[in-house]
């Protein structure tokens, strides 16, 4: 037995910068309250904080293109723009828990370490081109993800969190099988070297089917996170059981997570531009966006109206994965970038309406007729909650449409017209659920229950945070050239 | 003053966020004052135009999103200049002549907001800011018709809004695939108008996308089939919104089909000219028939409106000046004339709160001065010469003509069935004895609706005697246009029927 | 010279204008004057210049500026006082002034007076862009102009309810107004038509332009344009099929239709034609067609006037039969002819009506000519006035309608077209029985107004001056026949007739006097004593009651277009237009919502079931790719 | 006869697929995890298999990943499921079933 000898150097640490500034802060966050217990909240939010800043500056400071941690680790432009995306939707979320009202959630310490651990977890998915690491990743992240759920404590939270656990365990199976069938034919786990291999033996069809097998598993495994139909269906649940800044998170930031991932892994099919995995992508993206519209149009509760719109966003995006062009893969993230804002901004918006008994519906908390009139009772948060439903609805001058834009151009560009049809006639569906909102808040009278309402959660942290969504939302002409090149050289540098 | 667009388009939008901290006791001087204010501006546009130049003026172009060619690209010619003026008119006119009691503050601030989407939608030339605009458009309107609008008014205002976002979503699909075409031929992405203008585009392409923005127009247009949204949307708005939509909405579709299908597109334009015009045929005949069977006075218009916009169509795709020009004119005076329709309506709604004709009858004996306006406007809706309404139809049927006699004939019956419709809504409405005793103690109009009015009426005589000053701008800039047309056209078909005008040759 | 142009043309619309500023206001007596001395100054205008023309001989244009410009087309508003012009211009002048003057009578106790003056007036205006404008579109301003009017003037009374055709035939005054209005509009179409055909192959709508160069143009087209512009004209003039609206127009106030309806709009058709003689005479086959039209309106309307009650009613068919009598001249390319015919006829037939109007006054607005009879007594100077138009109307020498019928008589007889010759012929004999069964009627026989408790009176004294111009003009203005022509016939061909014709005249002469004069007679023995009525005879004869009921014609109309228009028209808008074309787009909306609804019971939240939808779905992807390489 | 690669792969498969049928047809969310495990250890059984086939030891480091995994899946999920069974007092799934449309 040779001593094993190496030096730190070679593991290139600094790669791994950011996720370890989360670690760190998560075990920090652990220690306080072992030290000392029952501390304020705020302490706990305001290190998440830094923690992230941190970490966004650590991320900002990494140069592309270089591995670590035993080459597991990939640091290019894709993963830096998703393990961006997830911090900045990280930081939007945090201040989310310094609510008026109390909830059982946000008052243990261990809540916000178990938060940063999952980002961690999300990071790491991001950051690393590693079957193995991916799945690592993603079940730290899912399954603090699951407790974070289960932590809001109220009975439908429990459920969410069940349902969320098991199909999330069973999507782990496919996952896992998915990477052993590829493991089986490309005898290797890092996406790099199964890439390699499948380039030099591409015509072998006892190669092609497993690998095929494979990738079918793959998006099993991969619609289930990003929630594409019909692998969706606890999305819905999960989200109206969650909280409401929560469900807002979840609807962006794992899926960023696993985005990156299915760039990676279908990436390599792309290049081998294996028809079938492409049109399987496709096919499932549109048939989720158009159910997922359908299915939004019929609900009456807001939250669960946006769950299924988030799914049919969702399939939105996918669609650019299977485009293989650097315009394709840098329209998703310029989507969820913009998305991120106005969809936390708008889960803010019902957080911060949120009472702590449902007072409108004996199962609902944010029925649509809660909002009835609002203009005339609170203008203002009537008219950013109005902003945000156009933006979603893609009307603009909102940032939405520019996203929207951007990917239907990338559908053009590669010359799926049918597909862009399709998706362009999907959001004159979904401008109905969202001008369902703004019809309630502006066109409707009053509610008795009023007055109270709106502003029952109110705290200036989520006023913050909504100002910011908001603003994001409304100047987007301003700043979507910057961020668009921004985005394009990163994702164009990692060679997609 | 060079970026006066920019000031025409911004003015309105920062008045009407001023317009919060008015109050609203005062909120209608104040949007009165706003609202005349933006008018003279664009009467001075109107001004420092220069008619012999047939080209964009006013030009404004600031880069935007350089990565993807989207730019704030402003410019006006002859075409759109008095479809500006005509935004700004009827904003004022209508502000003016507002009735309304409850949230007047929302209402003025909306219509500010409206007039904003309008002038943009008529000035930008680039697409997507103009598609930005056009959209935008929907939102102000939606919330008149819902907050203001008649007991159906959520089904109206909903189905107006998702129509139309539905046909111009389809319509922006197009654009990104002119926009991807550019890209490919030239290298550079860009987004503006008169760029596209250069494009030489093969006839199969040039079919996909002239139907990608047919659907997109013709929805708002709003051409048959698709035109159910508009009975509705009438139906319910109250009368600025019906005199807005009339007016001023509905011409952004048939300025679409001037300003983008027939320059980008020559050769399919020409080659579907028979489906349009069989379409609009149907219009013209098949609406009038519609609005012949109304028993709501304001149906009776919103179904004239349609039947109207069928001759403006006609006259778009007359392929000649005399047709483009006269469609354009008729723009111009069916926005006129429809709109002192719907607000004469309104008028008799304000009094009786029913349209419906069987309660009137014998109006013209207890309101004579409201009576003389309807009928003055009811002839020039018919299309009476020395009133606005003929010149228009005139030259768009005169145009149509040379490209085929036989629909020109069957078009032509508008000024029959017009009159059909029309003159029994006087009939029933102002004409027999007074039977319903409510209607005994009508007042005449007074002076706010006189005000709102009488400039109409004035417009409808002047330009009908003397159209010149409107319509040589138009003519040269149409004239510019078909050039530009016959220059693009590849089939020998098109180039036929593509009728480059006499002086017009001898100015090349 | 010009400056009298413009002083005849818009005179008239300074009245309009003026009697317009006190149109809602009480009756104010000055507005009445004041028109009638503009109306009276246009007149002096009128035959200033005809008088002037009539020595310099060359024509006056004037173009006042432009108006549209498109493209090619350039119309200009441009008017033109030549010989044609001149005669029409001066004989609308000199009715519509006497009109003017004679409604300030008739329309006294109306409170509507002053608006009735500024429509008469705008009426007047109207009619002289039509007859000066020196292009076609300008002749359509015109054109709609006196349409427009005419509309305004039927439906004056339009307070009045809408009656059941046996109670009014024509039903109430605004819906005569409106069908007049309509049918004009469906005529017009035709006239645009030929203007598009003119402007295409011209490239000019301008008379002088279009004539000059009428050779470049296939026969074809010029039939096209003849018969679109033709078809224009039969609208106006209330020709076949196109009548039934001048019996209904009689809804107007009498001096309207003395005015409109008798002497200046229902001749603008005639007038066209005269107008595009250069055109016209290039295609006979055209001419001859208008010439047969005309003919059988001759008689057809003069067949209904033999039995119709209606005072009104009767005059009116006979305008119609005197239409007939123009375009049969016109047709057959005697221009000068139908005109003279067309400015004697305004003259008698002015005449006619406003005694008409008299009587009317007399009998307070009673019409049915069988409560009248014996009003010679009471109202010597109408007996008088209306005995005279009669007269001129059957063409009994030396008054005016002597010279002009007889001439067109003449015509048909030289073009050796016996058959127009004979219809035209024994329509004499019907007009002159007509006139006379009206006259004595009204004047002879018994007093049967007392069974109304009518108490008739003469006109005022100034009303009966007033009507004295016309009455002299239908005496005199046959004679100055020669003078006529030599004027005209400098612009219109000048008609000769054939040696053969020559040798005929007196025999034809002779032969209509005779016809005109059995009419007369038969009139005379009929009803001169008092009125025999044979009810039975009324009842049961079909023949009697075809031509009572206007050969059933507008009840035709009615049940073939107005009501089959007005179903389809329900049918459009609540069949197709709501239950198709709208519940199509509901319909798909409904559809997605649907969907969604049956897909949402997919999520029954049970975990089992999301758990095998995730199975389901791995088996979905596979068929996919399955298929996918499959189809490949 | 010798055990090859293959029986091993199909060994994972039938697991595997007992694991899935398990998973889609226990009520009781404790069989129901307890065939999620199954199915991962479908996984390991052919990633050990396949890594020793070919002679690569990234495949059982995968397994000895998963395996970690599973145990920490283990505990949230009993966790999760005593907090269920303490509240509501049952482990049945069809009882978890308010939230649904």
């Amino acid at each position: 037995m040779a001593p094993i000898n190496f030096d730190l150097s070679s593991l290139n640490l600094v790669t791994m910068s950011p996720m370890l500034v989360t670690l760190v802060g998560a075990l920090v966050i652990l220690c306080i309250d072992l030290i000392k217990p029952n501390l304020d909240k705020t302490l706990y939010v305001t290190l998440a904080m830094l923690t992230l800043f941190i970490a966004i500056g650590a991320n900002l400071s990494l140069s592309t293109n270089q591995r670590g941690l035993f080459d597991t680790i990939l640091i290019d432009g894709v993963s830096l723009l998703g393990q961006l995306l997830i911090l900045a939707g990280s930081m939007l979320f945090i201040p989310l828990a310094l609510t008026k009202r109390k909830f059982h959630d946000f008052s243990y310490p261990e809540f916000f370490s178990l938060f940063l651990f999952m980002v961690f977890g999300f990071q790491f998915m991001a950051a690393s081109d590693n079957l193995i690491l991916i799945f690592v990743g993603l079940e730290t992240g899912s399954l603090a993800l699951y407790t974070l759920i289960a932590m809001h404590n109220t009975r439908l939270a429990h459920e969410a969190a069940i349902k969320y656990f098991t199909m999330g365990a069973m999507a782990a199976g496919f996952f896992a099988m998915g990477a052993a069938a590829i493991y089986a034919v490309t005898g290797s786990v890092e996406i790099f070297s199964i890439a390699a291999v499948m380039q030099e033996r591409q015509n072998e069809i006892g190669m092609l089917i497993p690998v095929i097998g494979g990738a079918l598993f793959m998006i099993v495994a991969i619609g289930f996170k990003v929630s594409l139909i019909p692998f969706h269906m606890w999305t819905p649940d999960t989200y109206e059981g969650a909280s409401a800044p929560m469900a807002g998170y979840m609807s962006i930031v794992p899926k960023v997570a696993m985005m990156v991932v299915a760039i990676r892994l279908f990436g390599v099919y792309m290049e081998l531009d294996i028809k079938v995995v492409k049109m399987a992508i496709i096919v499932l993206a549109v048939v989720t966006t158009t159910a997922a519209n359908m299915m939004a149009l019929v609900q009456e509760d807001v939250k669960r109206m946006l769950a299924y719109s988030s799914i049919s966003h969702a399939g939105f995006v996918m669609v650019a994965i299977a485009l293989d062009t650097t315009k394709g893969y840098s329209s998703i993230f310029l989507y969820y970038g913009l998305f991120l804002f106005t969809n936390l901004g708008a889960f803010a918006m019902l957080w911060i309406s949120r009472h702590k008994y449902n007072i409108h519906h004996d199962r609902f908390h944010h029925p649509y007729s809660k909002f009835a009139g609002m203009i005339k009772i609170a203008p203002i948060p009537a008219v950013i909650m109005a902003v945000f439903m156009l933006s979603l609805a893609g009307v603009p001058p909102f940032s939405l449409f520019w996203g929207k834009m951007y990917v239907l151009s990338a559908i053009v560009d590669s010359g799926h017209y049918t597909v862009a049809i399709i998706m362009a006639l999907n959001s004159a569906i979904a401008v109905y659920y969202y001008l369902k909102l703004i019809v309630y808040m502006f066109l409707k009278s009053p509610a008795d229950n009023q007055g109270k309402v709106v502003y029952a959660n109110r705290a200036f942290s989520l006023e913050l945070v909504i100002g910011i969504a908001a603003f994001v939302t409304i100047t987007s002409v301003f700043y979507i050239n910057p961020l668009m090149s921004f985005i394009t050289d990163l994702v164009g540098a990692s060679g997609y | 003053m060079s970026n006066i667009l920019s000031v025409l388009i911004f003015f309105p939008l920062i008045a009407g966020v001023f317009g919060f901290f008015v109050n609203k006791n005062s909120i209608r001087v104040y949007g009165i004052v706003v609202a005349a204010a933006e008018f003279l501006l664009s009467l001075w546009l109107w001004m420092s135009f220069d008619t012999t130049d047939a080209g964009m003026q006013f030009v404004e172009k600031i880069s935007l999103i350089p990565e993807f060619g989207i730019s704030y690209y402003l410019g006006v010619d002859g075409i759109s200049l008095f479809i500006v003026i005509l935004s700004t008119l009827m904003t004022l006119l209508g502000i003016v002549a507002l009735s309304i009691k409850e949230d007047l503050k929302n209402m003025i601030i909306t219509l500010l907001f409206l007039e904003v989407a309008m002038i943009g939608v008529f000035v930008s030339l680039d697409v997507i800011l103009f598609y930005i605009f056009w959209e935008f458009s929907l939102v102000p309107m939606l919330y008149i018709i819902g907050a203001w609008g008649g007991p159906k008014k959520l089904y109206a205002a909903i189905k107006f809004f998702i129509y139309t976002f539905a046909g111009s979503l389809v319509m922006l699909v197009g654009i990104l695939y002119l926009a991807y075409i550019y890209h490919a031929t030239t290298g550079v992405w860009s987004f503006s108008l008169t760029d596209w203008y250069g494009l030489l585009l093969p006839t199969d392409v040039q079919t996909i996308l002239f139907w990608a923005f047919f659907l997109g127009f013709a929805i708002k247009v709003p051409m048959f089939p698709f035109h159910t949204w508009l009975p509705y949307a009438h139906g319910q708005a109250p009368t600025v919104g019906s005199v807005i939509l009339a007016a001023v909405l509905l011409k952004m579709g048939s300025y679409g089909f001037v300003r983008f299908s027939l320059p980008l597109f020559p050769d399919a334009s020409v080659a579907f000219i028979l489906p349009i015009a069989i379409l609009a045929i149907i219009m013209i005949i098949y609406t009038a028939m519609v609005a012949y069977a109304q028993k709501d006075m304001k149906q009776v218009i919103a179904y004239s409106s349609i039947s109207h916009m069928g001759v403006i169509i006609l006259g778009t795709f007359a392929m000649n000046v005399e047709g483009i020009s006269g469609s354009i004119f008729q723009m111009l005076s069916h926005g006129i004339v429809s709109g002192a329709l719907f607000m004469l309506v309104g008028v008799i709604y304000d009094r009786r709160h029913t349209k419906l004709m069987s309660e009137f009858g014998g109006l013209a004996k207890v309101m004579p001065t409201y009576a003389t306006i309807f009928v003055v406007m009811t002839m020039a809706s018919v299309g009476l010469p020395l009133t606005i309404g003929f010149i228009g139809e005139y030259l768009s049927l005169a145009g149509f003509f040379k490209v085929s006699p036989i629909m020109t004939i069957l078009a032509g019956t508008s000024i029959i069935v017009g009159a059909v419709y029309m003159l029994s809504v006087v009939k029933k409405s102002f004409f027999g004895p007074l039977a319903n005793p409510e209607n005994e103690k009508l007042k005449d109009l007074d002076s706010k609706e006189l005000w709102a009015l009488v400039p109409l009426v004035a417009i409808v005589i002047w330009l009908g005697v003397y159209p010149k000053p409107v319509l040589e701008p138009i003519d040269n800039s149409t004239k510019a246009l078909v050039q530009l047309m016959h220059k693009k056209a590849q089939t020998d078909k098109a180039k036929k029927i593509i009728l480059v005008s006499k002086d017009a040759k001898e100015a090349k | 010279m010009e400056n009298l142009v413009y002083i005849a043309l818009f005179a008239p619309l300074v009245s309009s204008l003026f009697a317009a500023l006190f149109a809602q206001k009480p009756k104010i007596q000055l507005v009445g004057i004041v028109t009638s001395i503009l109306i009276g100054i246009s007149l002096l205008a009128s035959v200033t210049l005809l008088l002037d023309i009539h020595e310099s001989g060359k024509a006056v244009s004037v173009t006042l500026m432009d108006w549209i410009q498109a493209g090619d087309m350039d119309i200009k508003f441009g008017f033109t006082v030549d010989q044609v012009t001149a005669v029409m211009m001066s004989v609308v002048t000199l009715v519509s002034t006497v009109v003017h003057v004679y409604s300030n009578y008739y329309m006294e106790s109306d409170k509507s007076f002053n608006r009735f003056f500024s429509y008469l007036s705008a009426f007047v205006f109207s009619m002289m862009v039509l007859v000066m404008s020196d292009n076609f579109l300008g002749l359509f301003i015109g054109w709609e102009g006196v349409g427009v009017c005419s509309w305004l003037l039927i439906g004056f009374w339009y307070e009045r309810k809408d009656e059941t055709r046996d109670v009014n035939p024509s039903i109430s005054p605004s819906w005569a107004a409106n069908e007049a209005f309509i049918m004009n509009r469906i005529a017009d179409l035709g006239m645009l038509v030929g203007i598009f055909m003119i402007y295409w192959n011209l490239g000019t709508v301008k008379y002088s332009e279009v004539f000059a160069h009428l050779d470049q143009l296939s026969h074809g087209m010029l039939v096209g344009i003849g018969i679109a512009l033709f078809i224009g004209a039969m609208g106006k003039s209330a020709q076949f099929p196109l009548h039934t609206w001048l019996a209904d127009a009689m809804e107007g106030p009498t001096p309207v239709s003395a005015l409109i309806h008798a002497a200046t709009m229902v001749t603008a058709g005639v007038y066209l034609v005269i107008r595009a003689n250069p055109l016209y005479s290039q295609i006979p086959e055209v001419g001859y067609f208008i010439a047969v039209v005309g003919t059988f309106v001759a008689i057809f309307a003069a067949s209904m006037a033999l039995v119709n009650r209606d005072l009104k009613r009767v005059i009116a068919y006979s305008t119609l039969s005197q239409l007939g009598y123009m375009f049969a001249a016109a047709g057959l390319g005697a221009y000068w002819v139908a005109l003279f015919h067309l400015a004697a006829h305004a003259f008698f037939k002015a005449l006619l009506f406003i005694g008409a109007g008299n009587v009317m006054h007399a009998m307070h607005d009673e019409l049915d000519m069988f409560k009248m009879g014996g009003l010679k007594k009471q109202m010597g100077w109408t007996f008088f006035y209306m005995g005279l138009a009669s007269l001129a109307l059957s063409g009994i020498y030396p008054l005016a309608g002597f010279f002009s019928k007889d001439t067109i008589l003449e015509v048909a007889f030289n073009e050796h077209t016996y058959g127009i010759w004979f219809t035209l012929w024994l329509t004499a004999g019907l007009t002159a029985f007509y006139s006379f069964r009206q006259v004595f009627l009204v004047f002879f026989g018994d007093e049967r107004y007392h069974e109304i408790g009518a108490h008739p009176h003469e006109a005022k004294a100034y009303a009966l001056w007033a009507m004295a111009p016309l009455a002299i003009l239908a005496v005199i203005f046959g004679f100055y026949k020669e003078d006529f022509v030599e004027f005209v016939t400098k612009l219109l061909p000048a008609y000769e007739m054939s040696e053969h014709t020559h040798h005929m005249v007196w025999i034809l002469t002779l032969v209509t006097t005779a016809i005109a004069l059995t009419g007369i007679i038969v009139a005379f023995i009929k009803y001169s004593k008092g009125l025999k009525r044979d009810l039975n005879f009324e009842q049961n004869n079909k023949l009697y009651k075809l031509l009572y009921n206007q050969y059933y014609i507008p009840v035709l109309y009615e049940k073939a277009f107005a009501k089959p228009y007005k179903e389809l028209s329900d049918i459009a808008w609540q069949e197709i237009d709501m239950q198709v074309v709208d519940a199509t787009v509901d319909g798909i909306a409904k559809a997605v919502e649907t969907t969604g609804d049956v897909s949402r019971r997919a999520q029954n939240g049970n975990l089992s079931t999301y758990l095998k939808w995730m199975a389901a779905g791995l088996i979905f992807v596979t068929l996919i790719t399955v298929i996918s390489v499959v189809i490949k | 006869m010798t055990i090859g690669l293959t029986h091993y792969l199909v060994l994972s498969a039938i697991l595997f697929a007992v694991g899935l049928a398990g998973v889609l047809r226990r009520k009781n969310l404790l069989m129901l995890f307890f065939a999620t495990e199954i199915m991962l250890n479908a996984a390991n059984i052919a990633f050990a298999a396949i890594s020793t086939h070919i002679g690569d030891l990234s495949g059982q480091m995968f397994a000895l990943f998963i395996i970690a995994i599973a145990a920490s899946e283990v505990a949230v999920g009993l966790g999760l499921l005593i907090l269920i069974y303490k509240k509501y007092g049952t482990l049945d799934l069809d009882n978890l079933s308010i939230m649904k449309g």
